[in-house]
């Protein structure tokens, strides 16, 4: 059954059968995307025409690489700069929000810690049309009675940030929520008692204990943020993020491009993933 | 003393609400309201049900709805049954040194964009794809076969995307399961089964239950997957709004679609917590 | 230290990014092939502006500009006949100034009719870019027999269908049944029972469909690769593929290609207005426009853009269309969104049913 | 008194229904190590936490060098304290533990570097100072949790059981050091323990609480041997309490249940009641007394167990033919070597020490 009790061969062999078949299932896309980068064809697809850094180098025109694809690569700056501002955000309130379920206490915590739990079980498509209308209506007030064009209700960079910040700050709350149930809070006592004010008890006892929360879920947040499609979907203004442009690439018919793009992605994205695993296997 | 923490509590609280009342609160009740909103007989703005009655007088809609509502729980269900067997393994039968080892592979692929794995699938299993490539080189097939546009394909595309948010809770409750327990259970004379459904499921129940909520909302919210590997009869709720907002330029029915479906979601889960006897806040810390 | 360098880092890309949009810009939303490459960079060389190119289409290009209240794009470039409806409830665009537009590089029968299709009270907002016409995307060798929409619901091409489910195909459909769907645009209820006919066949007809399809370059490579044989779809796309594949061409449908006229409308909070005017003036200059038709292949609204052309790309229209089948275009008429709610719900039903 | 440190009147604490601290008012001496022994629950910690600010008090007044305490919040207040758990910061090494509080003054580099290396030496850990927290003993946490609030040298230490996690051994080596500690550095130390060997050993003055109330505050010895009222008699060291009937007074004449009868003293508040409860510690019980000692109350004992303990050996047996059954410190001289289980003894206690007080 376990690795501790006695098991059949049988077992051993069709268990380990399985979870080779899970894997396999698991990276075949990936990995078939990232080969198709260096296939020189104009479509993803075999049969395998030769080794190619076309979709990634060349300059039209007829094909042009990912390193002179205005589009791809300007939505990668714009996710990026989203994926900034919403994980600051997103860290800070959500940090404010541990606190304050952790360590407060006040009339109707309950019930706003339950709010505050909601958008994980709202669909991040509602999330983005409700978004959406509410600053579509107040954009509206403000111009009809005010006169006043305020940019940020309308599609654009910092409603998007707004979007998909609404949702994943509620990530961080519990993350950083999990850490904070496990401070002993006599340490806070402890400081205080040594004469620290409650800044410098949370700048200096505190949030160090909390940093590898915080981090981490930085770290969850920036890339919620980067793939986010659902939410931003309906937020995007002309500055469009890249699973959006993706998006659009993928509907329109594609070209290997995208696998360039996604290849990147993929090999950025688990560099970190390694470099994280190394450095919390050498703290250990 | 009293002032001193009451500003305390003001700076943590005030963040906290401006973000859950802008930004949940209010626009879910403009959500609402905008639902409700429409013309009268003469054009004018009035209040009315008619979308709302339009979502239960046409067929298509709620059939769609249904029809995305099943085809969630399949996959959530689904979804457990395939990463079960894997969360177990990773934390009980194989050797300790591969453990973590095999979790961070488990989780890389989903740091990946949906987008682009869903992209990966439509590369292998379209008509001109790589599996029939593969296939009819090696003979197995003659013509090609298209294997993406319909439902099975549709769901295996739903699991995929959404297999590690069931396997990360899993994990984690089987990880903090003492080995002991299994032991004891074979040692006082427990079958597999038996051991698999009195001891290690009621044990994993917490995981299991947060893996589903989860995963269920990815499913039911989709837009991507069934957008992009479903088929012609494919329509997926969250689609359905979209058009309403885009192609029909019909807000007001679009919006009552959004809390239709928000409805759903909110008692799918209820329910769903109810007959484990669980909580939200539990569930998903 | 190593903090502060650290915390200055986050900081600075921060910033960076978010200062970094300020050169002048036009944003453009335009649809995919609109805008090459090519011409972007030479009216980025000859005016220092920067372009910015957003692709969408007609439905998503308006409810864009919707949710947006005119703002964020500086141009847009909607089908002639979605214009006027959404102006009239939304406000979206501004008058166009047609002082600012060169009209004599424009073709003036068209330039006419789009002024008189996008009238909105006293004002015009709309100038002609290129039109075309969509009708039937065939490979002539699999399927020599389709000449007319209704081959888009014969089981002779089981599994090799594909079409948009938009509202183009309800529109050619209801032609091929020997009705007149425009002349029905005034009476939605008689337009309603025309549809729900259509669609009866079309859901009747839906096992031989492959799939459909939702935009131009997959499409084509479903033709290009024979995954599809029988496809309705846009003039241009058939002759590209022709010119890599002679057995595939676009036919010009038995009961009328359908004719559209894309434009150039500028949303009503551009900021960029002298640009977006500068855009279309270079656009429509003969020698930009031919580029354009030659790589796109469509048809521009630029008079004296003949002459530039490719003599493959000027035979293209020769080869599709007789004389009797240019006579039997069917222009789209201006569409008012009650018609477009009615179709979006028949789309729907069509999708769902199995 | 010569100099209080701390002062407190009335000081109540209530939560809800319940009154943790109710109405107290005692001083603590300047440079003395005064100890709280009570069971746990008792308020002791309540109290505690009041002096050290993490609570506010319910009503009364609480003053550190005659400066009123009850609007300071704890930070600023001159007093510090050990905790239970020692909550020494487990992100900084054994030097920024102690440096913490001087780094808050605002002192400058040169002064903290010396108090800490200071300090360090004074509680035996020079060369700790870039040890980490996790890598030191129980012992040496101990003592740099207390380094760390000595460092700022307070008006008064507060140390909330600060030994209870160590185990038996260790235990007993730290109340010794802590002893020498205080009187070295002359800090006033309030303690607080459940546990009265603690308290005795090591302080000037101990308060015994119970309810959130003192019974008795006194030195250690008088605590023992004259406690003011049956919870001290029972609960500093052990005793045997025996129910009985008073049956003459002048001089107190009582008899137990089995009908012994024993001369007594009453102690406590004076009580006209028939039934009281008479305590005697075990090792006022005399094994095989002289004959010609006076004023002496004699029974035999039938031994029915030894409990042996090296110099703590005990032995539990019964009076004369009852079942009750009372404990004997039996000292370790070759002199009772041949007491055995079943062996009856005689026995006798001097009327002193047959304590008498109200049931309660």
């Amino acid at each position: 059954m376990i690795r501790t009790l006695p098991q059949s061969g049988l077992y051993k062999i069709a268990f380990r059968f399985y979870v080779v078949l899970f894997y396999i299932f698991l990276f075949a896309p990936l990995i078939i995307t990232c080969l198709l980068a260096f296939n020189d064809s104009s479509f993803p697809a075999l049969p395998w025409k030769g080794f190619s850094l076309d979709w990634f180098l060349a300059n039209g025109p007829d094909r042009v690489g990912l390193f002179h694809d205005r589009s791809n690569l300007s939505s990668i700056v714009v996710s990026a700069q989203t994926a900034f501002w919403v994980s600051l955000f997103s860290v800070v309130v959500g940090t404010m929000g541990a606190f304050l379920f952790e360590q407060e206490d006040f009339p109707g915590k309950q019930g706003l810690y339950f709010l505050a739990l909601t958008p994980l079980v709202i669909p991040g498509v509602i999330l983005g049309i409700s978004i959406l209308l509410t600053a579509n209506s107040l954009g509206i007030y403000f111009e009809d009675n005010f006169g006043l064009d305020v940019p940020f209700l309308r599609p654009s960079f910092w409603l998007v940030v707004l979007g998909q910040f609404s949702f994943i700050t509620t990530f961080v709350l519990l993350v950083v929520s999990a850490r904070l149930k496990k401070f002993d809070r006599s340490l806070e006592e402890a400081a205080l008692n040594l004469g620290a004010s409650r800044f410098e008890v949370i700048r200096y006892i505190t949030l160090p204990f909390l940093r590898p929360a915080l981090i981490g879920s930085g770290a969850v947040a920036f890339l919620m943020s980067f793939e986010n499609f659902n939410t931003t979907l309906f937020l995007v203004g002309s500055e469009t993020t890249l699973p959006i442009n993706l998006y659009l690439q993928v509907r329109d018919g594609s070209t290997p491009i995208i696998n360039a793009v996604s290849f990147l992605l993929i090999v950025s994205t688990s560099t970190i993933a390694l470099i994280n695993l190394l450095l919390s296997n050498r703290k250990s | 003393m009293k002032n001193y923490f009451r500003l305390g509590l003001l700076i943590f609280l005030t963040p906290v609400l401006l973000w859950l009342v802008l930004l949940i609160v209010i626009p879910h009740i403009e959500l609402l309201l905008m639902s409700l909103k429409g013309t009268d007989d003469y054009g004018n703005p009035a209040w009315t049900f008619s979308h709302y009655a339009t979502f239960f007088n046409e067929k298509i809609y709620w059939y769609t709805f249904v029809r995305t509502a099943v085809y969630a729980l399949a996959t959530t269900f689904l979804t457990f049954l395939v990463t079960f067997p894997v969360a177990f393994y990773i934390t009980k039968i194989v050797s300790k040194k591969f453990t973590g080892f095999l979790t961070i592979l488990l989780l890389m692929p989903f740091w990946v964009s949906e987008l682009v794995r869903v992209y990966g699938w439509m590369i292998l299993l379209r008509e001109s794809g790589v599996i029939n490539h593969i296939l009819i080189s090696l003979g197995i097939i003659n013509t090609p076969i298209e294997m993406l546009y319909n439902d099975v394909t549709m769901m295996m595309g739903l699991v995929y995307t959404s297999m590690l948010f069931m396997a990360v809770p899993l994990i984690s409750s089987l990880e903090g399961m003492d080995d002991s327990l299994i032991e004891a259970a074979h040692d006082l004379g427990a079958s597999p089964p038996t051991i698999f459904f009195k001891i290690i499921i009621p044990y994993a129940s917490h995981g299991i239950t947060s893996g589903a909520i989860v995963v269920f909302m990815l499913a039911l919210g989709n837009y991507l997957t069934p957008t992009l590997m479903g088929g012609k009869n494919s329509l997926w709720f969250t689609e359905q709004i979209y058009n309403e907002f885009i192609a029909s330029f019909n807000w007001n029915q679009g919006a009552a679609f959004g809390f239709l479906l928000l409805l759903l979601s909110s008692f799918i889960i209820w329910a769903g917590l109810k007959l484990t006897r669980q909580e939200l806040g539990r569930a998903l810390s | 230290m190593k903090r502060m360098l650290a915390a200055a880092t986050i900081a600075f890309i921060g910033f960076a990014a978010t200062s970094a949009q300020s050169a002048e810009t036009l944003k453009i939303l335009t649809w995919k092939g609109y805008a090459p490459q090519e011409l972007v960079d030479k009216f980025e060389k000859e005016t220092g502006m920067k372009v910015e190119l957003t692709y969408t289409n007609n439905e998503e290009m308006i409810a864009k500009l919707r949710a947006t209240r005119g703002a964020g794009f500086d141009l847009a470039q909607p089908s002639q006949d979605r214009i006027s409806s959404v102006q009239a409830e939304f406000k979206i665009y501004q008058p166009m100034d047609y002082s600012k537009i060169n009209g004599d590089q424009i073709i003036g029968s068209m330039l006419d009719a789009v002024k008189k299709n996008t009238k909105v009270g006293d004002d015009s907002y709309g100038v002609p870019f290129c039109y075309g016409t969509s009708g039937l995307i065939v490979n002539k060798k699999l399927a020599p027999e389709a000449n007319d929409y209704t081959a888009l619901l014969d089981k002779t091409y089981e599994g090799r269908i594909s079409y948009r489910l938009k509202r183009p195909t309800l529109i050619g459909l209801a032609f091929a049944m020997g009705d007149d769907p425009f002349a029905k645009y005034g009476d939605p209820t008689a337009y309603k029972a025309l549809m729900d006919s259509v669609a009866g066949k079309m859901i009747e007809a839906k096992p031989y469909v492959k799939n459909y399809w939702s935009n131009g370059d997959a499409l084509l490579e479903m033709v290009r690769s024979g995954e599809v044989t029988v496809a309705m779809g846009w003039d241009n796309g058939g002759w590209k593929l022709h010119g890599e594949n002679p057995d595939i061409d676009f036919v010009a449908p038995k009961s009328g290609a359908l004719g559209w006229i894309d434009t150039f409308a500028i949303p009503a909070k551009a900021k960029n207005i002298e640009g977006a005017y500068e855009w279309i003036n270079f656009m429509l200059k003969p020698e930009n426009a031919a580029v354009f038709t030659n790589a796109e292949k469509y048809a521009t609204a630029s008079k004296g853009a003949g002459e530039f052309l490719d003599k493959e790309v000027a035979g293209n229209i020769t080869r599709s269309f007789t004389e009797a089948d240019i006579d039997n275009i069917k222009w789209y008429p201006p569409v008012g969104a009650d018609i477009e709610q009615l179709e979006g719900k028949i789309l729907d039903t069509v999708k769902a049913a199995n | 008194m010569k100099n209080p440190v701390l002062e407190i009147e009335h000081l109540r604490k209530i939560f809800g229904n319940f009154v943790a601290v109710d109405s107290l008012s005692f001083d603590v001496e300047e440079g003395s190590f005064f100890s709280i022994l009570g069971p746990s629950g008792c308020g002791k910690t309540t109290l505690l936490r009041m002096i050290a600010g993490f609570l506010s008090p319910s009503d009364g007044v609480l003053r550190i060098r005659g400066k009123e305490m009850n609007s300071v919040p704890p930070n600023r207040r001159p007093v510090n304290l050990v905790f239970q758990n020692l909550a020494l910061f487990p992100m900084m090494n054994v030097r920024d533990n102690i440096a913490f509080g001087l780094k808050r003054q605002k002192l400058d580099k040169k002064t903290i570097t010396f108090k800490v290396d200071s300090i360090l030496e004074r509680v035996h850990l020079q060369g700790y100072g870039s040890k980490q927290v996790a890598q030191l003993s129980g012992g040496q946490k101990q003592r740099i949790a207390i380094a760390r609030s000595l460092v700022l040298e307070p008006s008064l230490l507060l140390l909330d059981e600060p030994l209870g996690a160590l185990d038996l051994k260790l235990r007993e080596q730290m109340k010794i050091e802590l002893k020498k500690l205080q009187s070295e550095v002359g800090t006033t130390f309030m303690y607080i323990t459940h546990d009265q060997s603690e308290a005795l050993v090591m302080s000037d003055t101990v308060a015994v609480m119970n309810k959130g109330r003192f019974e008795q505050i006194d030195t250690p010895r008088e605590l023992y041997s004259n406690p003011a009222t049956s919870f001290v008699a029972g609960f500093v060291g052990e005793t045997n309490i025996l129910p009985v009937k008073v049956i003459s007074n002048n001089p107190l004449k009582v008899a137990t249940l089995f009908g012994l009868e024993l001369a007594g003293v009453t102690a406590g508040e004076t009580t006209k009641a028939k039934e009281l409860d008479l305590y005697i510690r075990p090792e006022s019980i005399m094994l095989d007394p002289d004959a010609g000692l006076q004023d002496i109350n004699k029974f035999s004992l039938h031994i029915q167990n030894i409990l042996f303990d090296g110099s703590n050996t005990k032995v539990l047996a019964t009076i004369d033919k009852s079942d009750t059954e009372i404990t004997v410190a039996l000292p370790q001289s070759s002199q009772f070597a041949h007491i055995k289980k079943g062996s009856v003894v005689s026995a006798g206690v001097h009327a002193d020490h047959c304590r008498c007080y109200a049931r309660g």
